[in-house]
């Protein structure tokens, strides 16, 4: 092993040093802000390292791979703790790592006075570990322990404040974070199970080689044929099985369609949280899984039809129920559910480059609205509530300097790094798998995209400050950088993969193999008239909520257009019901069962009779030997005596 | 096995049993003139002498002996009302027993009978040095249990005192041993002394000499160790309430179990009857005079040259009681434990080191790891000598640092 | 060479006097010697079998009883004098603290 | 003669055991265990066990029987059994006990003489010398050794710990 392999083993290393040594350690509040930071920045600078590294070797050969030990051998199966660093884990860890650095230095400033700095920090850097782990494996057995560990550190970090009742109107944090965790759970049942499938049916979990995944998916064209039998359900083929299973997986930790529910709760965690893992970098691992086993999905087109749909669908629920909400937060909670919806259509659609893309934009300029909401947040004092706050304008002007930059690459503002992703996606499906439906979805969630952004900057930043009560003020610390730094990427992050240049995709072709599109005039036109609609869908947002219709919202009260938009408007907040639903399909039936099971098998067969009944059963039968042991060990002696006499009579006589 | 041959076995244990009362006997004597003599006195001389001519006096005093025996015979044989009767009669007995079977492992000599025995040697077992050990660690019982039979809280204190002090002397005792029996390679007695034809085993286990002389010291109760019957504290000890025959029993054994002790220091160390010339010169008399000659002149020879070591030794014996003061027995236990166990063990790995490293019989590695025992005696006695307080109080080190 | 039979008896004669020490004697000291007696009763008929088989294994056994029986007997001991110190007697019939 | 030596050794080690139980006071009882042990050591020599006997003397006579004594001495506790026995019927099943033990063991002995106890083996002058044992000893089972070696050395650190002043 060449010592650039170390070098790639050296990147998860640091966080989890960082995290032994916040855990065991480090004590005191900037101890461990300081601790945890330069452990991601170190982290950083050696991704850029092996990254420049990387970009020195040939195209075909361009990975750097380490295996640290053997983990598992059961069988023919070996699954090794094994690294893998390509282009493509490449760019999702400079995104984990340097993003996670700028929020671990913001955190500094925002987590200070916490009663948990150490568990904060700590946990935070465990995040990182495990999704380095996650990006950075070689096979889909150490993928799922990084899987894992995010879903873990989300479910600490949601929870972090699990003594607090509510942290917005409505959500436990406690609560929020056992949601996270079930609703993860669904999914990574569904990825386990496809686990199974491949173990079973290929006899190896690797991504990488001839004998891995990729290798016998490519060998075995007609595996897609192989078809499994679902029993009463009819069949379905082995790869598109595996897919459909692995989607699951992607939907659970992408908070996708049927199981997005858990995202918005989610913010009743600390805001660099929200920033880190529920918008930069966690959910986007179901994405990254989809390219990573992008061979599966192409030999799958019903799953990966299937992935477009739920996508696309997920991205208009979610910009519908964005453009609904009161909460700063939940706003870009929903937000970012849309624009995953964006990235999991672009991969059902095979434009994986394109779904990486928006993947790292997204990332760059929604951790910047993250983290320029915490600061709004951190300067009203905890105030989460948009109809609260307004005219911060004059009492944030850094925040709102920032926070500009940030909705305007969002809503695909030209030249902002958000157009050029989004645009890509958008163009995609237009021209490349020309489909019309899936086109004007995902172009109506860009536009109510800009739509809300619009809105929310109205009010939060337009007119004057609504509750009167409230002292805005900025204090920045080291929230300062962070958002700077992320306000210059978002305006230069589609640098990557400007059309005709694109950086993005070249990088990324040894991986992805996927030529660059052709950029066509009509493209150009197509592009242009989608910015123009996005601008004035934002015009029209803001003019509305900075003008006569914001002017009506009072602390407290129903948006307006709930008046003219009634029950709609409501199913639009409520995130489509979807939390109703699982209200009552799973969730009640489910209490009900488990009272009764209390009720009556707990409290009366297994506490009545198994586990009391024999217990005092137990107690008597002991009650009445113990008259034996009188203590005396004399008589133990005795006894233990006759026992040798008994034994040695029956083997003489038996003898 | 026929009966003469049981007959003179018995006429040789005989002979053994009264050599060594008789040794015990003039050896009182030897300590008496010589503790005299270190302390400017004259000593008994009186009693039986040969009268010269002019008024000179030859042998004075070698029938004081005797005349001690027969006073303590006549004297009042008291039994304490209070004591446990039968084990108070039989610990003299305990005490004289070991003393006197010690013997029959330890080669007098060598007077071959013609049949491959040797008249000199009574019991040449297998296990002959762990017979010593066994034989000596027994020694104990009689001092034990007069302690305790006697009903008397000084002998009592004496007793535990001494099981105490010999238990622990007993480990140093047996690693100085095992040093010799590693150099030599056996351990029957006989063979040890054969492997001192070349060099006397004082030479290469220096270091276990040393120790085997103060352990052996402390474990026959025998000054600086005797505060087992310290008089100024115990009133004599274990046995204050023994008078009369049982009280020279106890003296008896005593005085053979450090002969003994030294005939075995002898036979470990100083090559047993070994001597130059000896050799050489039964050669000579059996060409002369026949085998049979030239064997007893072997054995006399070699039992004189045991003799005269032994007497070499009981002389050092003597030169210590009248020089070093008694320890306290905080000091007693220290050295034993702390000091010449930790030495005893050092010598084992030293000796082991050696014997590995060289081969058998090589001359100058055994003188080294003579001159490398000289040395650590040396550095021991200089580091752990009590430290002098300008009062003249002496203290154990670790009651100086306190 | 005697028959192996008188051994092993006067093994198993001097065993069972080691067993009725154990169960009839009061005092703790008295016990720890019956259970000496019936070690040593069995390291007899070890020894004696080692004989008859003319193997050592036996004897090394011996060997290893002998050190554990020392072990025993010093930690024994040492047990033995602290209850004493707590409760001024060596009294088996007085330590039946576990009893049900 | 050999058949004398061991009736006497073996009248004599019966004797010191029923001694030893019968004896009222614990020093006698120490003392005839002394003699017991001391018989069995006899034993040891007739059974081509020299290294044994040694070992016998060395530990049992000169380490532990003294040990025994040193305590009894040290705490009194000579005549600890005067006060009345709470379990009075334990002495006659006990005994019928032992009674019945004993004759399973001639039961056995007596079926076994014939063909279980006879020699095996030729008689080999140097069996059981210390030479042979050591053999044994530091090859074969030099495991079990060095793990008694810890057992000595951990009775050892307990019994320093047990007596430790506690403050």
């Amino acid at each position: 092993m060449t010592q650039i392999s170390w070098l790639i083993a050296l990147i998860p290393a640091f966080p989890l040093a960082g995290f032994l040594l916040n855990v065991f350690l480090v004590r005191g509040e900037r101890a461990n802000g300081t601790v945890a930071s330069l452990s991601i920045v170190a982290a950083f600078i050696t991704t850029v390292i092996a990254v420049i590294n990387l970009a020195g070797m040939a195209a075909e050969s361009r990975y750097i791979a380490i295996t640290l030990w053997d983990w598992l051998a059961v069988g023919r199966v070996t699954v090794s703790f094994g690294l893998w660093f390509d282009p493509l884990t490449a760019v999702m860890a400079l995104l984990i790592t340097g993003v996670g650095a700028l929020i671990h230095i913001y955190s500094i400033t925002y987590m200070h006075g916490d009663s948990r700095p150490g568990r904060y920090f700590a946990y935070m850097n465990l995040f990182v570990f495990a999704m380095l782990i996650l990006v950075m494996s070689d096979n889909l057995f150490l993928l799922f322990l990084g899987w894992e560990g995010v879903g873990l550190c989300s479910f600490l970090l949601i929870g972090h404040w699990f003594d607090r009742k509510h942290v917005a109107p409505g959500i436990v944090p406690s609560e929020a974070a056992a949601k996270a965790f079930v609703a993860n759970r669904v999914g990574d049942a569904g990825l386990l199970l496809a686990m199974m499938a491949i173990v079973s049916h290929f006899g190896t979990l690797s991504f990488f080689g001839s004998d891995g995944i990729s290798g016998f998916v490519s060998k075995l064209t007609d595996a897609s044929f192989t078809t499994i039998s679902l029993g009463a359900f009819g069949s379905v083929g082995l790869v598109s099985g595996i897919a459909f299973l692995m989607i699951l997986g992607v939907v659970g930790k992408s908070a996708q369609l049927p199981l997005f529910v858990w995202l918005p709760d989610a913010m009743a965690g600390p805001t660099p949280v929200s920033a880190l893992i529920h918008a930069a970098t966690m959910v986007t691992a179901g994405v990254y899984l989809i390219v990573r086993t992008h061979a599966v999905f192409d030999l799958a087109p019903d799953a990966s039809g299937w992935v477009v749909i739920i996508g696309a669908t997920t991205a208009l629920i979610g910009a519908t129920a964005a453009v609904t909400q009161f909460d700063i937060k939940r706003v870009l909670a929903y937000s970012t559910i849309s624009q995953l919806g964006f990235m999991i259509a672009a991969a059902g659609m095979g434009a994986y480059t394109a779904a990486i893309f928006h993947l790292l934009t997204h990332g760059l300029f929604k951790a910047l609205l993250f983290l320029g909401s915490g600061a709004i947040i951190h300067g009203m004092h905890d105030i989460q509530d948009m109809r609260r706050m307004g005219g911060l304008r004059k009492h944030m002007p850094v925040i709102f300097l920032v926070y500009i930059v940030g909705a305007l690459a969002l809503s695909g503002i030209f030249p902002l790094a958000g157009f050029w992703s989004k645009d890509e996606i958008i163009t995609h499906a237009w021209y490349s798998a020309q489909n019309i439906n899936v086109t004007v979805i995902l172009l109506l969630s860009s536009l109510l995209t800009a739509f809300y952004m619009g809105r929310q900057v109205a009010l939060t930043f337009a007119g004057d400050v609504r509750d009167k009560d409230a002292h805005p003020h900025e204090d920045l610390g080291t929230m300062k950088w962070p958002l700077y730094i992320l306000a210059v990427a978002s305006v230069l992050g589609g640098l990557m993969n400007l059309p005709g240049v694109h950086w993005l995709n070249d990088w990324l072709n040894p991986v992805l193999h996927q030529e660059a599109e052709l950029f066509t005039l009509s493209m150009g036109i197509f592009a242009a008239v989608t910015v123009l609609l996005a601008t004035a869908s934002g015009y029209l947002g803001y003019r509305m909520y900075s003008g006569a219709v914001g002017a009506r919202i009072k602390p407290g009260d129903e948006d307006p257009a709930h008046y003219y938009l009634g029950d709609i408007w409501k199913g639009f907040e409520m995130g489509w019901g979807l939390d109703y639903v699982y209200q009552r399909i799973f969730v009640k039936p489910y209490r009900t069962l488990s009272t009764f099971l209390h009720d009556v098998f707990d409290q009366q067969a297994i506490d009545g009779i198994l586990v009391e009944g024999s217990a005092g059963m137990v107690g008597r039968f002991s009650q009445a030997v113990a008259r034996i042991q009188n203590g005396n060990v004399r008589t133990y002696a005795l006894v233990f005596l006759i026992g040798v006499v008994v034994l040695v009579g029956y083997v003489v006589i038996g003898a | 096995m026929d009966w003469i041959a049981i007959l003179i076995l018995l006429v040789r244990c005989l002979v053994l049993a009264l050599a060594s009362t008789t040794l015990f006997a003039y050896f009182t004597l030897f300590e008496r003139r010589l503790l005299a003599r270190f302390q400017n006195r004259v000593g008994p001389n009186r009693a039986g002498y040969i009268p010269l001519p002019g008024g000179k006096k030859l042998f004075g005093g070698f029938l004081q002996p005797a005349a001690d025996a027969v006073k303590l015979f006549f004297k009042e044989d008291v039994i304490p009302a209070l004591a446990d009767r039968w084990v108070y009669l039989m610990a003299p007995g305990f005490a004289v027993v070991p003393a006197l079977i010690i013997w029959v492992a330890i080669p007098l000599g060598n007077w071959p009978d013609g049949n491959g025995g040797n008249w000199l040697h009574y019991a040449p077992i297998d296990v002959g040095i762990l017979y010593l050990l066994a034989v000596t660690s027994v020694g104990v019982y009689g001092i034990a249990i007069a302690g305790w039979a006697s009903n008397n809280k000084y002998s009592m204190l004496g007793g535990i005192r001494a099981s105490a002090q010999v238990i622990s002397y007993e480990l140093a005792l047996g690693l100085s041993i095992l040093g010799v029996v590693m150099q030599s390679g056996t351990l029957r007695t006989e063979g040890i002394v054969n492997a001192q034809a070349g060099m006397w085993n004082i030479v290469p286990q220096f270091m276990g000499f040393i120790i085997f002389l103060i352990a052996s010291t402390a474990e026959v109760v025998r000054s600086p160790f005797d505060l087992v019957e310290a008089e100024q504290e115990l009133v004599g000890g274990y046995n204050t309430e023994y008078g009369s025959m049982k009280f020279a029993l106890f003296f008896m054994s005593e005085y053979i179990k450090l002969i003994a002790m030294n005939a075995i220091a002898v036979t470990l160390f100083l090559g047993g009857g070994n001597l130059p010339g000896i050799e050489q010169a039964s050669a000579a008399i059996t060409a002369g005079y026949g085998v049979t000659a030239g064997n007893a002149a072997m054995g006399l020879m070699s039992l004189g040259a045991f003799l005269i070591k032994t007497t070499l030794l009981s002389f050092l014996s003597v030169w210590i009681r009248a020089t070093v003061p008694r320890v306290r027995y905080d000091q007693l236990m220290n050295l034993g434990w702390v000091i010449l166990m930790p030495l005893a063990l050092l010598n084992v790995v030293i000796t082991a080191v050696f014997g590995v490293v060289f081969p058998v019989g090589a001359v100058v590695p055994q003188i080294a790891m003579g001159v490398i025992g000289l040395i650590v005696i040396v550095l021991t006695t200089v580091l752990a000598a009590p430290k002098r307080t300008k009062r003249g109080v002496t203290l154990v080190r670790s009651q100086a640092r306190n | 060479m005697l028959p192996t039979i008188f051994y092993i008896g006067l093994s198993a004669l001097l065993f069972v006097i080691g067993v009725c020490g154990v169960l009839l004697r009061r005092s703790t000291l008295m016990v720890f010697m019956s259970i000496e007696l019936m070690l040593n009763s069995a390291n007899l008929a070890l020894v004696t079998f080692a004989n008859q088989r003319q193997s050592l294994d036996a004897q090394i056994m011996v060997f290893f009883v002998i050190t554990i029986a020392a072990a025993e007997v010093a930690v024994g001991l040492a047990l033995l004098v602290m209850i004493f110190m707590r409760k001024q007697t060596t009294n088996i019939d007085t330590m039946t603290t576990l009893k049900g | 003669m050999e058949l004398v030596i061991f009736v006497i050794t073996a009248i004599v080690a019966i004797i010191g055991a029923v001694a030893m139980l019968t004896s009222r006071n614990a020093v006698h009882s120490a003392l005839f265990l002394l003699l017991n042990f001391g018989a069995i050591a006899v034993l040891y020599l007739l059974l081509q066990a020299p290294f044994l006997f040694a070992v016998q003397l060395i530990v049992y006579a000169g380490a532990i029987i003294v040990l025994f004594l040193f305590v009894v001495m040290l705490l009194g506790a000579e005549r600890d059994e005067e006060d009345a026995n709470p379990i009075r019927w334990q002495a006659p099943v006990a005994i019928t006990m032992a009674v019945l033990l004993i004759g399973e063991i001639i039961w056995v002995l007596v079926r076994q003489s014939q063909d279980g106890l006879a020699r095996v083996g030729s008689s080999d002058s140097d069996f059981g010398s210390p030479a042979q044992i050591a053999q044994a000893l530091f090859t074969t089972h030099l495991l079990p050794f060095e793990v008694a070696s810890f057992v000595l050395l951990t009775a050892l650190i307990g019994v320093v710990v047990l007596h430790q002043r506690r403050s």
